[in-house]
């Protein structure tokens, strides 16, 4: 069986790839699925915990968290595509209609 | 997670179960229907309601806003009732628990969807009787009466979305599980972002909807992660579980430590704190004004209770400081003087509310950070979180207030600089006078609540540190003081910063002359809600109201605490 | 004694006139008043036999916020009475001054709210209750700059309303430290004056010089004192006629009154340690102020700066430690308070009838305006320290006293009444005197219609004043005798001991 | 203006103001007890003059019957003339109803000004301690008040007669009078005071009161500019003259002259050095009010103000002022008392100050054309011949010799009298003569626009000349008021100047070589005072006329001629009468000498004064004497006539003794000065030694850019400052918004930095 401290160390990489790749990326569809790596980071956390502990709640934590992210991609997606019918793009950088 | 709803349940969750009733009716009540389902086979045709030609009275489009109204209405009723009548037991299961605390934060989260569900019927008016477009308008007049029309269609959306956001927030601050806490944050969170773009055909909404989803989602990913790590180290996400092992820990765990510190950031996003608040002005400009308003006293207020718990609950040791205190205490110096600051020049009044709302942040945050000294003892923990609470709660009142006047005049596509506040005076005295009422009590000018509540801090902040300090001369003496006590140096320094564009915005109103557009920009119903927040927000800075509202925020903390 | 609660909110009244004669009558009504406590001074001798700390028209303490120990107590005594009748005197002449001028129906009753909030600064005995009125007389002076101010008026009135409020939320923080220390626990802790008061001896010696410091801060700036003075300049010359009175002649007074009721009361000790500081910030005002004055050309802010000057005589007075000293400093603010209204009410009557404040653009208007160029003379006599004014009395006394402890150093002060003099008579000489014609005086060039003397409202406003002047400059008695028994009884309870644990020598 | 006899009916309201004293007497009450009313009349008069004045300023009654506020001020005054004349009376006659004191001085307390608390060195309390109003008589104030009281009348009378008659005056003339009580008030006020406090305080209201008469005629330029400059000048005096008080106070613990006269020693523990400050204070502050060098430049510029206030404030009373203050000091000093030893310096100080004064007067005098401005140069220097005397008995005091040192008080205040009586007079009647020669010239020019109208100056004696067979009056008064300045043997002035300088060399000679200075600035002074007066007289009134306009002059005014024959009068005689009743002795010794005759018979007592004023016994003495005489009498009017002398023109008729005398100072020859006139020293003198032009310089050198500059700083600096905070706030403001950049890639990194930042720094801390 896998140590749950490799777990981690993996979910540990998984957020520091995400998270990087929130700012590097200027697209926004990149982002969102940067954002997606830091919850998977997460859910590797709680997984891992969950073999730590042997809590079954871990496993529920992450089924949770999945069902959120779905919820936030779903909804990204449709404001990045009602940004995309304004704009008609979807690069990060490109909106600054708002600043100051 | 076991337990069963049993009727005392039902009573203690009533608001929630309302708004998810509510919440149900708005959807499907606007779908009923003539339409009928045919029995296979058969010629009967089973009524079924929904779909089909619409009835009359479901073809209206200012039911959706009446459901939510009446919801509301009815969930704060019962609310209050709690509040007045606390239950006697309120534990859930264990990841939720009714008490003062969420009871208080209950109210005003429901009375701050009331006021935007009372704005939103002007802001996004609907009109049962909207006519269709035709070839022989204008295309001004055209755009007009397609506007219309849209803002008939999407009724129960936004409605929707209201009651989902009361619905995440009123259960986020019953809960007393990590887990069960961000899930509701997210539920909250998610349907705010959606309020925050809803104008998707402008492209201010959808840039704001946008940058302020990625940013909220990149904050509740980090906070996400945190919990995780917190995970990792306890084995439990309970409350209850967590403070106690804080307690215990002898030395700092990182992993605990970063844990909080991530959620940290997922919080203060959520408040506004620098530096996780850039995207805030964005918008608070580019959504609507009565969404704003949302953001900056519910989901503020949401923000904090999740921080109070973190921090306070979860994260302070025995003794001695909580590692976050040097943090928290910067966050807030630089959190109030850059929105202050910002707020100094900037020309759209909606911004300068945003920043404004900022530097709130910054000052409650500086008062959290007096309790992670360590110094504060039950006491002085106690007052400190009373002043922020009482503050929440009066914010809803001068913090609303103008977001609601903005709307009204937002209509009129006049909130995005200040010359639409030109002349308010003249097109209507008494909503002008209530925004000034407003500007000096967010400044924090005595008589009015605002000041009553940045006393409550600063005297918390100053109760916490004003005994340390033992030498003889003012020199050695200020030397010697606690850092806390400059945290109240800076938040007044900051107030006085801050009356510069409170005042501006007062003076526009009154001495800029008023071009365009005449007569009063808001409905009776508006205006009279608007001149009772004035008032209110003077009857709560002084006197009797004011002794009630501090002793819920009283009874709020207490139950926090213990 | 409940004068604030008597205060209705007289906006509401459409017809400007109504409006304005129900708050004259009010005001006059608040002045019968005081005058009515004031004169029980005369007839018993209640007022000068008070111990210190002890308050006539006392109401038991009715509580406000228990959560927090406010409590709604008020009570006046030597120090506050003369201010209380000064309010309710300057506040109804600067009615009458303003009388006809156009000012819409909200004008007098913001004067009202004015008068209330300064009466219940000068008789609230909670401070909390008096932080409240403190700020409360912020928002109506504001508007009186903002509506019916000079050319400048945003700028002016901006920085009135800033100044004054960084410097008083410093205040707040030192009254929230003396809070602090009234009790160990919530529900001890209280924000009555008196047990207050008593909080400095738990406090440690560098704590209570901060919080005095603090306290300084916030009344030096309303006073105001060099260096904090730029904001009355500002404000005096935008503000219409009445403002600017009740600008001089009340709310001046308010940071001297503060300092004396908080500062110098809570903290003898620090008081006494810092009388170089006193010192030094009373003569910069003086000397400073009044050669500031001198290089004006603008008449209202040459007026405004001598206020400045003439406030730096209070820290002076009490800087001496000796109860002649600190009567002389109370006289003075209660002499300043009638004569600086006077001045003011002649500057405006000068931007009233020739639309002008410029020193030198107009010359020789004695001979058109002969009753104000009699009141500007007997203004500038009073304020320049002239005998058998009232202002002369407060300054002799001062200057006594202050030889006897400063020594030498009179000749700051001193010399300084010098300069005084310089200025009021070059701006009288230019003004009023000068036209090299016998019969006509030479108009600004602003001005295209022929000046009229003052209207009988500007001149029975102005001879009251005037005569005031005079009365209390040949029988300062009336007032004097209970300033000097607070003096003395400041001195023996407080002052003396703080003196000797100091080691300072009277 | 009607005719004289109707004009003397509005005197009628002058009955009843006569009547108050004998009723008052008759009612049974004292003198002292209702010496209040000697101040209350004119300070009540003055509301009354100036309110309904300016309520009925044109209206007929007012203007004729009232004489716009003369009439009353006519009355006021007789009441306190009247009420002071009783006081007088009573004193001298020695009636015991006036309680003396131990030290036979009359003190009476009016109501209590102010009271207090002290706090002493040892931190207790004084009793409480007062300061009150009242009065102090003794024979040096019953002298004063008696010529304050009766000048001030007869200036008032003769004011009716200069000033409603001129048309510039019209409906202003209530303003005059006005401020004529108020100063009447303040002199008579001062006079009585009981304390050295009420003494300054009715000090600043002359003050005031010259400030707003010499600015009568306040769109004048120049009188706006002399009135300024006469207040600030005093001022300066004044401000040290209180530092005086303050560091009285603080000695003697109260200003009451009962308390610190009592014994200014304390028992011989006072701090000599702290009381020699204290009086050389008082005595800047006197040198102020008496037009002293160095603060003397104010006076001769006060003389744009109307010549009854040149008469009254700026010759006969408020600048004898500063004399009362520096014969108050005499306690202090007096060592035969309870003076204070050690205090010589003092009286030498004072001495040089008025031998300096003195000469420098009386040489810049000597170019003056304004006949005023020569009267103006002419008092400071009688003034300063006072100073001297005053100084050389305090020195004598202090040294115990304290018979010369009486006897040189006595003189000094004698001359005081004299002085005031006779320069009183000299000014009315210089009034006298610029009045009607302003009336000739209006009335020679009635039909003209007045072209030439401002080139003609009234006052300047190059345009007069002969006038002596016009204003025979005039003249005449004229002629004994000079004489009895100059000191011609037996006239006026001459029996208390003699003392004067005689005590002086006698001081010098006999005890301190020091004395010297003024001893012989005063004696070359007396030469010089015999050419400025005879100049100015002769270039008056004797000649021939140098201007058309002297043909058209006549003494027709009503109302100017009386008080200039009584003062004539006076001074003609009262010097030698006075002094034969032994006023000398009277005003220094007033607790063992009473005025009159005592011992001697009057013949006995007449020998003796003129004895003792030709040949003393002292040789030294004798030729002082005696040059002083020849200096006066001789050398000075000599040279006068040689340059300025000159008979009539013939046809011209005057009274025999002024013809003859105008006709005697046309015998000594002519000489020509012209060259003596453009020389360097002329010039200067011209310019009066240049002290207005340097004390304007540094005036405009210092105070106007020091004032610059502070208005600037406090701009630039001190406000600058804020605006700096201020705008710096909004420059920030601007920077810290510009951060906010609108993309969302830029926030994201900004939220990640803090997250990484708080992660870093959680695992830092822990662990």
């Amino acid at each position: 069986m896998i140590e749950p401290s490799w777990i981690a160390a993996l979910g540990a990489i998984l957020f520091g790839v995400g998270l990087l790749g929130t700012f590097y990326h200027k697209n926004a569809i990149v982002v969102l699925m940067c954002i997606e790596l830091m919850l998977n980071a997460a859910n590797l956390n709680f997984v891992a915990a969950a073999l730590h502990y042997g809590d079954v709640n871990g496993w529920v934590f992450t089924a949770i968290a999945i069902a959120i992210a779905a919820a936030e991609v779903a909804i990204g997606l449709a404001i990045l595509l009602s940004l995309y019918s304004t704009q008609g793009t979807i690069s990060l950088d490109a909106a600054r209609e708002l600043r100051n | 997670m076991t337990s069963e709803l049993d009727g005392i349940d039902v009573q203690l969750l009533l608001p929630e179960l309302i708004m998810t009733i509510g919440l149900v009716a708005i959807i499907i009540f606007p779908n009923l229907g003539d339409a009928r389902f045919r029995i296979p086979l058969t010629s009967f045709r089973l009524p079924v309601l929904i779909g089909g030609t619409r009835f009359a009275a479901t073809r209206d489009p200012r039911i959706p806003n009446r459901i939510a109204l009446a919801t509301l209405l009815t969930s704060l009723i019962a609310s209050l009732l709690a509040l007045f009548d606390p239950p006697e037991s309120g534990l859930i299961g264990r990841s939720l628990e009714v008490d003062q605390f969420s009871i208080l934060l209950s109210n005003v989260f429901l009375a701050v969807l009331i006021l935007c569900t009372i704005s939103a019927a002007q802001r996004l008016p609907a009109d049962n009787r909207a006519p269709i477009p035709s070839g022989e308008d204008d295309a001004e007049s055209e755009s007009a009466k397609t506007t219309a029309l849209y803002d008939n269609r999407r009724q129960a959306d936004f409605h929707i979305l209201l009651l989902t956001l009361g619905l995440g927030m009123s259960l986020m601050a019953k809960s007393t599980h990590l887990f069960m806490l961000f899930v509701c944050l997210e539920l909250a969170s998610l349907s705010s972002y959606v309020l925050v773009g809803f104008h998707k055909e402008t492209g201010a909404g959808g840039e704001a909807g946008m940058k302020y989803f990625i940013v909220g989602s990149v904050a509740s990913a980090a906070g996400i992660y945190g919990m995780s790590l917190l995970y990792l180290w306890n084995g439990s996400l309970a409350v209850e579980d967590l403070s106690e092992s804080w307690r215990s820990m002898e030395t700092l765990d990182p992993l605990a430590a970063s844990g909080v510190g991530l959620m940290l950031v997922a919080f203060g996003f959520k408040v506004g704190a620098a530096p996780f608040h850039l995207a805030i002005p964005d918008a608070y400009s580019g959504a609507s004004s009565m969404v704003a308003g949302v953001l900056a006293t519910a989901s503020k207020a949401m923000g904090f209770a999740a921080l109070i718990r973190l921090l306070v609950i979860i994260a302070m040791p025995m003794t001695g400081a909580a590692f976050w205190f040097v943090t928290l205490a910067g966050i807030s110096v630089i959190t109030m003087t850059w929105g202050n600051l910002a707020a100094l020049s900037s020309e759209n009044p909606k911004r300068v509310l945003a920043y404004s709302s900022v530097a709130h942040a910054g000052y409650m945050l500086a008062a959290i950070s007096a309790i992670g000294s360590g110094l504060a003892g039950q006491t002085g923990t106690e007052l400190i979180l009373t002043a922020v609470l009482f503050h929440l709660c009066v914010l809803v009142l001068f913090k609303m207030g103008p977001f609601m006047v903005l709307s009204s005049i937002e209509r009129e596509g006049g909130s995005h600089d200040f010359s639409g506040l030109h002349g308010l005076s003249s097109r209507d005295p008494l909503l002008a006078a209530s925004m000034f009422v407003f500007m000096l009590s967010l400044a924090g000018v005595p008589p009015f609540s605002g000041f009553l509540s940045k006393l409550l801090m600063i005297n918390g902040i100053v109760t916490v540190s004003a005994g340390t300090g033992g030498a003889s001369t003012v020199l050695s003496w200020a030397t010697s003081v606690e850092p806390v006590f400059w945290l109240a140096v800076a938040v007044v320094l900051n107030s006085a910063l801050s009356m510069f564009y409170y005042l501006r915005i007062g003076m526009v109103m009154f001495f800029e002359p008023n071009e365009g557009e005449s007569g009063s920009p808001v409905n009776p119903m508006v205006r009279g809600i608007v001149v009772t927040l004035a008032i209110l927000s003077l009857a709560f800075g002084i006197g009797p109201s004011s002794e009630l509202l501090i002793g819920f925020a009283e009874d709020a903390a207490v139950a926090l605490m213990y | 004694m409940a004068l604030p609660h008597m205060l209705p909110e007289n906006a509401s009244e459409q017809v400007k006139r109504i409006s304005r004669n129900i708050c004259m009558g009010v005001a006059l009504a608040l002045l019968a008043i005081s005058t009515w406590a004031a004169a029980t001074s005369f007839s018993d001798l209640a007022w000068k036999s008070l111990d210190f700390g002890d308050f006539e028209l006392k109401n038991s303490p009715v509580s406000l916020i228990p959560q927090i120990g406010v409590s709604w107590h008020v009570g006046a005594d030597a120090l506050s009475l003369p201010m209380i009748w000064l309010t309710a005197l300057v506040v109804p002449l600067s009615m009458l001054v303003e009388w006809d001028a156009k000012k819409g129906h909200y004008f007098h009753p913001l004067l009202l709210v004015m008068e209330g909030a300064m009466i219940g600064v000068f008789v609230s005995l909670d401070l909390f209750v008096f932080y409240v009125f403190w700020e409360m007389t912020l928002i109506p002076m504001f508007f009186l700059i903002l509506v019916w101010g000079g050319e400048d008026r945003r700028y002016a009135a901006m920085k009135f309303f800033i100044y004054t409020f960084t410097a008083s939320v410093l205040m707040l923080i030192g009254i929230l430290v003396m809070y602090f220390n009234t009790g160990s626990s919530l529900s001890e802790r209280t924000f009555d004056m008196l047990v207050m008061l008593e909080s400095g001896d738990s406090m440690t010696e560098g704590l209570r010089h901060l919080v005095w410091f603090l306290l300084l801060i916030g009344f030096a700036t309303k006073m105001p004192s060099v260096p904090v003075h730029t904001w009355l300049p500002d404000a005096h010359v935008q503000a219409p006629t009445a403002g600017s009175m009740i600008l001089a002649g009340v709310m001046l007074k308010m940071g001297a009154y503060g300092f004396l009721r908080v500062a110098v009361t809570a903290f003898p000790g620090s008081t006494v340690v810092f009388t170089p500081l006193l010192v030094a910030l009373g003569m910069a005002s003086l000397a400073y102020g009044a050669w500031v004055c001198m290089g004006q050309s603008n008449l209202k802010r040459m007026v405004a700066y001598s206020s400045v000057s003439h406030m730096g005589l209070i820290f002076l007075g009490i800087a001496t430690m000796q109860p002649l000293g600190i009567a002389g400093a109370l006289f003075m603010m209660f002499a300043h308070g009638i004569i600086s209204p006077l001045l003011f009410a002649v500057a405006g009557a000068f931007k009233h009838h020739y639309h002008t404040l410029e020193i030198g653009s107009m010359r020789g208007i004695a001979h058109h305006s002969p009753w104000l160029a009699g009141h500007m003379m007997l203004g500038w006599m009073a304020s320049l320290g002239l005998p058998l004014m009232a202002g002369f009395v407060a300054e002799v006394a001062v200057l006594i006293a202050f030889w006897m402890t400063f020594g030498w150093w009179v000749m700051v002060p001193a010399l300084t009444l010098i300069i005084t003099a310089v200025y009021y008579l070059t701006s009288m000489q230019r003004t009023i005197f000068e036209s090299n014609d016998p019969h006509e005086g030479q108009m600004p060039d602003t001005l295209h219609h022929e000046p009229r003397d003052i209207t009988w409202h500007e001149n029975a406003g102005m001879i009251i004043l005037g005569a005031l002047t005079i009365l209390f400059g040949i029988l300062p008695f009336f007032f004097w005798d209970m300033m000097s028994h607070w003096s003395t009884e400041v001195m023996t309870d407080l002052l003396t001991e703080a003196m000797q644990s100091e080691g300072v020598r009277p | 203006m009607g005719g004289t006899g109707n004009e003397y009916r509005l005197l009628m309201p002058l009955i009843p103001a006569l009547l108050i004293v004998p009723v008052l007497a008759l009612a049974g009450f004292e003198s002292v007890e209702v010496a209040f009313l000697i101040v209350l009349a004119p300070l009540v008069s003055f509301p009354i003059i100036l309110i309904s004045g300016q309520l009925y300023n044109g209206n007929k009654t007012w203007k004729h019957s009232l004489k716009e506020g003369g009439v009353i001020a006519l009355s006021a005054l007789l009441v306190s003339l009247t009420t002071a004349s009783w006081i007088v009376i009573d004193y001298i006659r020695g009636a015991r109803e006036i309680t003396k004191d131990a030290s036979g001085r009359t003190a009476a307390s009016w109501w209590d000004w102010i009271s207090f608390d002290v706090l002493l060195s040892d931190y207790s309390l004084s009793s409480e301690r007062v300061i009150g109003v009242g009065v102090w008589i003794d024979s040096v104030t019953l002298m004063l008040l008696f010529v304050a009281t009766f000048l001030c009348f007869l200036i008032c009378w003769f004011s009716l007669g200069y000033m409603n008659t001129d048309p510039i005056n019209e409906n202003r003339n209530h303003r005059f009078y006005a401020e004529f009580v108020l100063f009447a008030m303040g002199m008579f006020g001062m006079v009585l005071a009981d304390n050295f406090l009420w003494l300054f305080i009715f000090w600043e209201i002359m003050g005031l009161c010259s400030y707003l008469l010499i600015g009568f005629y306040f769109w004048k330029e120049s009188a706006a500019y002399a009135a300024k400059k006469a207040f600030l000048t005093t001022r300066v005096g004044d401000v040290f003259l209180m530092v005086g008080l303050l560091i009285l106070y603080d000695i003697y613990g109260s200003l009451e002259f009962s308390v610190i006269f009592e014994d200014p020693s304390i028992g011989g523990t006072v701090d000599s050095d702290k009381l020699f400050w204290a009086l050389i204070m008082l005595f800047i502050g006197a040198v102020g009010k008496s037009a002293q060098f160095p603060l003397h430049v104010w006076l001769p510029d006060a003389m744009e103000g109307p010549t009854p206030v040149s008469a009254l404030i700026h010759a006969a009373t408020m600048v004898n002022a500063g004399l009362y203050l520096v014969a108050r000091m005499v306690p202090f000093v007096d060592i035969g008392g309870n003076g204070v030893a050690g205090l010589d310096d003092l009286g030498l100080i004072v001495a040089y100050i008025g031998g300096i004064t003195a000469f420098m007067a009386a040489s810049i005098a000597f170019v003056q054309n304004d006949i005023k401005k020569v009267l103006a140069y002419s008092t400071m220097s009688q003034l300063a011949y006072i100073f001297t005397g005053l100084g050389v008995s305090l020195w004598f005091y202090n040294h115990g010799k304290t018979d010369a040192a009486t006897l040189v008080f006595g003189g000094s205040m004698f001359h005081l009298f004299n002085h005031a009586m006779a320069k009183g007079m000299l000014f009315m009647a210089s009034g006298s003569v610029i009045h009607e020669v302003h009336h000739a010239h209006d009335h020679l020019h009635e039909g003209d626009d007045g072209h030439d109208h401002h080139d003609f100056d009234p006052q300047d004696m190059r345009n007069m000349g002969g006038l002596a067979s016009k204003m025979p009056v005039t003249s005449a008064a004229m002629l004994i008021g000079s004489m009895s300045i100059i000191g011609i043997p037996l006239i006026g002035g001459f029996w208390s100047k003699e003392a004067i300088v005689a005590k002086t060399w006698k001081a010098s000679l006999d005890y301190e070589p020091l004395m010297m200075g003024p001893a012989i600035l005063v004696l070359l002074t007396a030469g010089m005072t015999g050419f400025y007066m005879s100049r100015m007289w002769l270039m008056t009134f004797a000649g021939e006329p140098k201007h058309q306009v002297i043909e058209h002059v006549h003494e027709s005014t009503p109302w100017i001629k009386e008080p200039l024959l009584i003062l004539s009068v006076i001074s003609a005689l009262g010097g030698f009468g006075l002094s034969v009743l032994g006023i000398v002795k009277w005003l220094a010794k007033p607790y063992n000498y009473d005025l009159g005759i005592n011992e001697q018979s009057v013949i006995e007592q007449v020998i003796y004064e003129l004895e003792h004023a030709f040949l003393p016994d002292d040789p030294n003495l004798r030729i002082v004497g005696w040059t002083t005489i020849f200096l006066s009498l001789v050398i000075g009017p000599i040279f006068a006539a040689r340059v300025h002398g000159g008979g009539l023109a013939d046809g011209q008729r005057a009274n025999p003794l002024i013809s003859w005398i105008a006709t005697l100072s046309g015998k000594f020859g002519s000489q020509d000065v012209t060259e003596m006139s453009q020389s360097s020293l002329s010039e200067a003198l011209q310019n009066r030694l240049y002290f207005d032009h340097y004390y304007e310089l540094a005036l405009s050198k210092t105070v106007i850019p020091l004032a610059a500059l502070a208005a600037w700083f406090d701009k630039r600096v001190v406000d600058g400052i804020i605006r700096r905070v201020e705008s710096n706030s909004v420059l920030g403001s601007v920077q810290i918004r510009r951060i906010t950049t609108g993309r969302a890639s830029d926030y994201i990194l900004m939220a990640a930095i803090g997250a990484l930042s708080i992660f870093a720094l959680a695992w830092g801390v822990s662990g």
